[in-house]
């Protein structure tokens, strides 16, 4: 019982870290009609932004900042160098395009970080474990991690249910060009937007980068979960990929711890260890392949 | 045999609150041109959706040749003879006016799955698409490639295709739409000799064409039939002249 | 992708007198990991064979390094560059088991010596053992099994395991549990380069052990060990020194104090010529050899050894020359077994801060003269 | 089409030129890359099908690649420890045969391919790239827990497999099974895009709607193509083992996905020579731009960059462009 709550917990807090990650990659899908797989490498960007000041001035909350504004600046200028020459082109053009990015982010940030991992101290303030109703020890950073997932989902409902911007981006949503009609500069609409969804990418690496390492290539795995996220909760959601992403989390946390021990039931130890591991890192996989199978569309998408 | 190609029934369809298709009962006839016409909105590209079975409606049923077709999909639909020109012209741009043709060939006939033998050296695809070129009329620009033709020379062309696919009905959607006075007055002269290969039901707005091709007309207004009848008497109903035609009676 | 050092040196009459010794001089493909999470292995391997070579003024070996970025793929087509283009005689370098797999058997099947200064997999010590592939570090299991043994000295009666999800990780687990002789509290495979362990974590937490065995090379060794730390688990933490080298350690931090881990090297080893190794090896880079560093330092003075009985054109000389292992080792004693593997020591550290520093001291050791369980299978 | 074809031919020669004339200079290890380039190339001519003439986005075909690799992988090792490769339900012997490898390769990855396309293919658009994507990360993944077969470590088999009459072992003659392995390609690639399956499938890829009204279903014709897609990849996949006498994970990665997608972009979508072209280029960068810059993907991405924004035809594109000039 102990072990299960501990890992819903994890599996909650792995699944805020995709939503961070999903939630830009799924507004720029929605409201620009791009993917963009150099959403990975604004990720890494935010966390060796986060690594750097943070190493520089001792302080996790300006390195927070910094990567917070990092990502958002190298995202504008990549949305108004590169990304707005893609909006009227195809799908494969979109990735072959930001495939190239990834290249150029990935050995620019191997240039001048090296290619050594670096490694951030927790603040003390949130460092070590802390005790949870019901006795279990649960460590203190993670369960922070929860607490920003939380806060940017209802930040991003309020944002698109309450603001001008958020009327913006969802007449965006449904017609291109009446919003353009309407008057809105729409090539700032989407610079903004744009910005915004790499900021919540940056801020993701932050935050894993310091429990975790900081390195050259982190956000290509995240990146393709991130794009399982949105595709399962449907593309162009916010609301799909929060739902989706806490799926995705607890279904690899739980596969990962449970998967193992079931199958030791009916085989033997290290035959089960070996199927377990194995099936526990394919089943997010499958449940996306389930899951658009059965709904083409995604969880929450628009009929296309 | 019966004189009925396509007898559609109690047709409803609805998107949210509105209402697409309202009971709409129709009929389609050996030898005959069947107008449809109705303002912007009234439904009627939604009818012809059901019709070739891109949109499936919530109530009613469509039948060809006195068989219901519900349950078929369009390329099923369209292998029953079902031939159909769209709204928007809607050609493969970057092949030429014979491989636009050709495919409409292949549609209909079968084969599709050979790989190795060029297709522009099969005769058997290639002489049928040249005879409905020249039917239409298109016969000298059979390698300049569709997006370079006219206006008007596409939606010929999309009436070769239409002839191609050796079709038991037609649905031409706004044939005229977009063509000069000039081609406009062409097309109806070829579209009054297909009759005599299937029965065409025509959604036009163009009514010069209407009135002169149609040999019945049915009015659709907010997705129910407000008329059915012969061009006299279309043009003598009322009701048909307050809503459509926007005279004041 | 391509750093070449080729090692010129000072040419000195000194130093072409020296390389009379031998007909001609020695041409080496060093093929090893510069790039990406694993680069710090290969980087030390590099920089130890080449002190051997400077201190040795051994001008007449050439060197050429190539980066295998960790991907078997590159391995080998850096292996068949080599061998083809640049014709040399001996290869070395490999830090992965799964990169030395790749190449070593085609690469002695060609003629060619490899001197292994990390990679042991099994594979290459029991039946497919070949009379042209040395390894100058451990097999595989070695440093695993040392820590079954220190897991029975320790007390330890329930060990938790893990290992990442690939050969050398069931080698692993497979090599502690050779001599360890408790209860199993639980044995998990992780993917291959995870950085979060948050699962696995729980399921220690969960399975009421008294010690975890753990190998987790590299970056996630770091990222494991920190995050062990920040979790609130307190059970005493074994494994082989591949996760506390000075690299990791500086890494980990306070986190990795008081762990005790198994290694046939440590630079408080007394004898001569480690002594000496690990002052030159500061002086020239400015900081503190790993056991990655005395490994690659000892295959270039293996080689050394070699050349200076044998010309390399003879291979059957050569060879003999290698099998002798006539050189002073960093570890002191060393010898070959009969599959060209080590004999030797194997002793337990204990991980200490020295001021600012983390490193490791020797408190003990494992196993005496351990060869390994292999070398039976093989038939030269 | 004159034109076209000229350009097909000079970029094929130009590869084997560059393979004879190395061999004749000496340098044994630019055959070796020019036989990489032929079958990374083959892989390319294999997506094209379906990416360049099918219109499918497929960002899974390293899946086919691994699988084409891996078949050789078992089968190699298998022979060379004299076990079967299955027992069950009936008796398979390993083979170091090229020519009884190579079929089994590709019925291997067809079967995946009907499977996987089947499925995928009840999606579109950005959706069709994703499904594609994650069942290349199954069977990644899958691979890499599969021990049987070294797992993660990958297999070695040491030994290149035969080819009756020829030393597959010279880097020439190596060169010469996969280049005109290549050659085959192209030319059946040329003829399936001109036969009525062709006409039929680029109408699907440009007008989905039309070829439903003509009474085609497009499903089968993107299915099949898929499919021969597929099976040309795993060739390609089957070759690339023999080349590095080794097969792992990395060939089921993304970055392998991606790679071949590159090949066929920088060459050309949709041009017959345009993976050979794409695949000849990259390498050439990676050995040129590899000696000059350890970052050279950098520059390969600022490359792959400027073709897509600006050269959307790509390499081969622009040289016809060039030529129509003149």
């Amino acid at each position: 019982m102990m072990l299960l709550s501990e890992q819903v917990l994890n599996g909650l807090q792995y699944g805020m870290t995709l939503f961070l990650m999903a939630a830009g990659l799924t507004l720029v899908f929605g409201v620009m009609g791009l993917i963009n797989l150099a959403h990975g490498s604004l990720y890494m960007l935010g966390a060796f932004a986060c690594a750097w000041v943070a190493g520089a001035t001792g302080s996790f909350a300006l390195g927070l900042i910094a990567s917070l504004s990092a990502a958002a600046a190298a995202g504008a200028l990549v949305e108004v160098v590169v990304i707005r020459r893609l909006y009227a082109r195809d799908h494969l053009e979109q990735v072959l395009a930001t495939f190239a990015l990834i290249l150029v982010f990935s050995e620019g940030a191997r240039w001048v970080f090296g290619s050594f991992p670096l490694y951030l101290t927790l603040p003390s303030a949130l460092s070590g474990a802390v005790m949870l109703p019901g006795g279990l020890q649960y460590p203190l950073f993670r369960l922070a991690i929860i607490g920003v997932g939380v806060a940017v989902a209802v930040g991003l409902w309020l944002l698109i249910s309450r603001t001008r911007l958020g009327i913006r981006i969802r007449a965006g949503e449904a017609d291109r060009e009446m919003v353009a009609a309407l008057g809105v500069d729409i090539a700032r609409l989407y610079t903004a937007v744009f910005a915004l969804g790499a900021a919540l990418a940056g801020l993701a690496g932050a935050l894993v980068g310091t429990i975790q390492s900081v390195q050259v290539g982190m956000g290509e795995p995240v990146l393709i979960l991130a794009f399982v996220v949105i595709v399962i909760g449907g593309i162009g959601s916010i609301k799909g990929a929060f739902v989706a992403a806490l799926l995705v989390g607890l279904t690899d946390a739980l596969g990962k711890a449970l998967l193992p021990s079931l199958f030791a039931r009916v085989m033997e130890v290290s035959a089960a260890n070996g199927i377990g591991t194995a099936l526990g890192s394919m089943l997010i996989y499958i449940l996306m392949a389930g899951v658009l199978i059965w709904r083409p569309q995604g969880l929450y998408g628009a009929r296309a | 045999m019966s004189d009925v190609i396509l007898d559609i029934r109690g047709l409803e369809k609805s998107f949210g609150a509105l209402k697409a298709t309202d009971g709409v009962t129709l009929d389609l006839r050996r030898g005959e041109i069947h107008a449809l016409i109705g303002p912007n909105g009234a439904g009627k590209s939604t009818l012809i959706k059901q019709i070739t079975g891109e949109i499936r409606q919530d109530a009613g049923t469509v039948s060809f040749e006195g068989q219901a077709i519900d349950a078929l999909d369009p390329a099923a639909r369209a292998r029953l003879g079902l031939a159909r020109s769209f709204q928007v012209s809607s050609i493969v741009p970057e092949f030429t006016a014979l491989e636009n043709t050709m495919l409409a060939v292949l549609g209909a006939g079968g084969g599709v799955f050979r790989f190795l033998r060029p297709a522009l050296a099969d005769r058997g695809l290639t002489d049928p698409a040249r005879f409905h070129l020249e039917q239409a009329g298109l016969a000298l620009r059979e390698r300049v490639p569709a997006s370079a033709l006219s206006h008007g020379e596409r939606r010929r062309l999309e009436i070769a295709m239409a002839l191609a696919m050796r079709p038991r009905a037609f649905l031409l959607d706004e044939p005229m739409a977009g063509m000069g006075a000039e081609g406009a007055k062409d097309l109806t002269v070829i579209l009054s000799d297909l009759r005599g290969e299937a029965p065409i039901l025509l959604v036009e707005h163009d009514m010069d064409a209407v009135f002169a091709l149609a040999d019945r007309i049915s009015v659709l207004v907010y997705g129910r039939i407000i008329a059915t009848g012969s061009v006299e008497e279309i043009r003598a109903n009322p009701e048909v002249r307050r809503t459509y035609l926007g005279e004041d009676a | 992708m391509k750093s070449r050092h080729i090692l010129l040196g000072t040419i000195a009459a000194v130093a072409l007198g020296a390389g009379a010794a031998t007909a001609e001089g020695i041409k080496v493909g060093m093929i090893t990991t510069l790039s990406g999470g694993g680069a710090g292995l290969g980087i030390d391997v590099r920089d130890g064979f080449n002190l051997a070579l400077k201190r040795a003024g051994a001008t007449d070996v050439e060197v050429i390094v190539e980066d295998d970025q960790q991907k078997p793929d590159v391995a080998v087509q850096i292996a068949d560059k080599m061998i083809q283009s640049d014709q040399v005689d001996v290869l070395t370098g490999i830090i992965w088991s799964n990169l030395a797999m790749a190449v070593v058997p085609a690469a002695v099947a060609q003629g060619k010596f490899y001197l292994s200064p990390n990679a042991g997999p099994s594979a290459l010590a029991g039946a497919g053992c070949n009379q042209n592939y040395f390894n100058v570090a451990w097999q595989n299991d070695n440093l695993h099994e040392a820590a079954g043994a220190y897991a029975n000295s320790a007390g330890y009666k329930n060990s938790f395991m893990l290992a990442p999800n690939y050969p050398a990780g069931t080698d692993a687990i497979t090599g502690y549990k050779r001599f360890y002789e408790g209860a199993a509290a639980g044995e998990v495979y992780t993917q291959l380069g995870q950085t979060d362990y948050a699962v696995e974590i729980g399921q220690i937490r969960a399975s009421g052990a008294d010690s975890v065995f753990f190998f987790l090379p590299g970056g996630m060794g770091i990222a494991f060990m920190k995050q062990y730390a920040e979790s609130g688990v307190d059970i005493p933490l074994i494994g082989p020194a591949f996760s506390f080298d000075q690299n990791i350690l500086q890494a980990v931090g306070d986190a990795a104090l008081g762990v005790r881990n198994t290694s046939q090297w440590n630079k408080d080893l007394d004898n001569e010529a480690n002594t000496a190794f690990v002052e030159a090896f500061q002086a020239e880079y400015g900081r503190l050899p790993s056991l990655y560093a005395s490994q690659g330092y000892d295959t270039a003075n293996l080689l050394l050894s070699a050349k200076a009985k044998a010309d390399v054109a003879d291979q059957d000389a050569f060879r003999a020359a290698l099998e002798a292992a006539d050189f002073a080792s960093t570890r002191g004693e060393f010898r070959f077994g009969p599959n060209h593997h080590p004999i030797q020591d194997i002793y337990v550290r204990e991980v200490v801060k020295e001021g600012d520093i983390y490193t490791n001291k020797l408190v003990g050791v494992a196993l005496e003269d351990r060869g390994d369980a292999y070398a039976e299978e093989c038939k030269m | 089409m004159g034109r076209d074809a000229a350009l097909n031919t000079a970029v094929f020669a130009a590869l084997v030129a560059v393979a004879f004339g190395a061999h004749v200079y000496g340098a044994p290890y630019v055959v070796t890359l020019a036989t990489k380039a032929a079958i990374l190339a083959l892989a390319g001519v294999g997506l094209n099908l379906a990416l360049g003439y099918g219109g499918m986005v497929s960002f899974g075909h390293a899946v086919f690649f691994g699988i084409g690799g891996y078949v050789t992988g078992i089968f190699a090792s298998h022979a060379a420890a004299g076990t079967p490769v299955t027992t069950f339900p009936f008796t398979i012997a390993g083979s170091a045969e090229m020519l009884g490898i190579w079929p089994m390769a590709m019925v291997v990855t067809a079967l995946a391919a009907v499977v996987i396309g089947a499925l995928s293919l009840r999606t579109t658009g950005v959706y069709f790239i994703m499904v594609t994507l994650a069942f290349a990360q199954m069977v990644y993944y899958f691979a890499i827990s599969w021990r049987a077969y070294g797992g993660e470590d990958g297999l070695s088999f040491y030994v290149r497999n035969s080819f009756p009459g020829l030393n597959t072992f010279a880097p020439l003659q190596f060169f010469a099974i996969s280049a005109v392995l290549l050659a085959m390609a192209m030319a059946f690639s040329a003829l399936v895009t001109r036969s009525r399956f062709g006409l039929a499938l680029q109408a699907a890829r440009a007008n989905r709607q039309r070829v439903m009204a003509s009474g085609i279903r497009p499903f089968a014709l993107q299915l099949t193509a898929f499919v021969l897609s597929a099976a040309i990849v795993g060739l390609a996949g089957a070759l690339y083992a023999d080349l590095n006498r080794f097969v792992s994970p990395a060939m089921l990665s993304w970055h392998m996905s991606g790679e071949i997608m590159v090949f066929v972009i920088l060459g050309g979508v949709g041009r017959l020579a345009g993976p050979v072209a794409g695949a000849g280029v990259f390498i050439l960068l990676e050995q040129l731009l590899g000696g000059v810059s350890e970052y050279w993907q950098a520059l390969l991405g600022l490359l792959l960059l400027a073709i897509v924004l600006y050269a959307p035809g790509g390499i081969l594109g622009l040289l016809a462009r060039g030529m129509r000039r003149v």
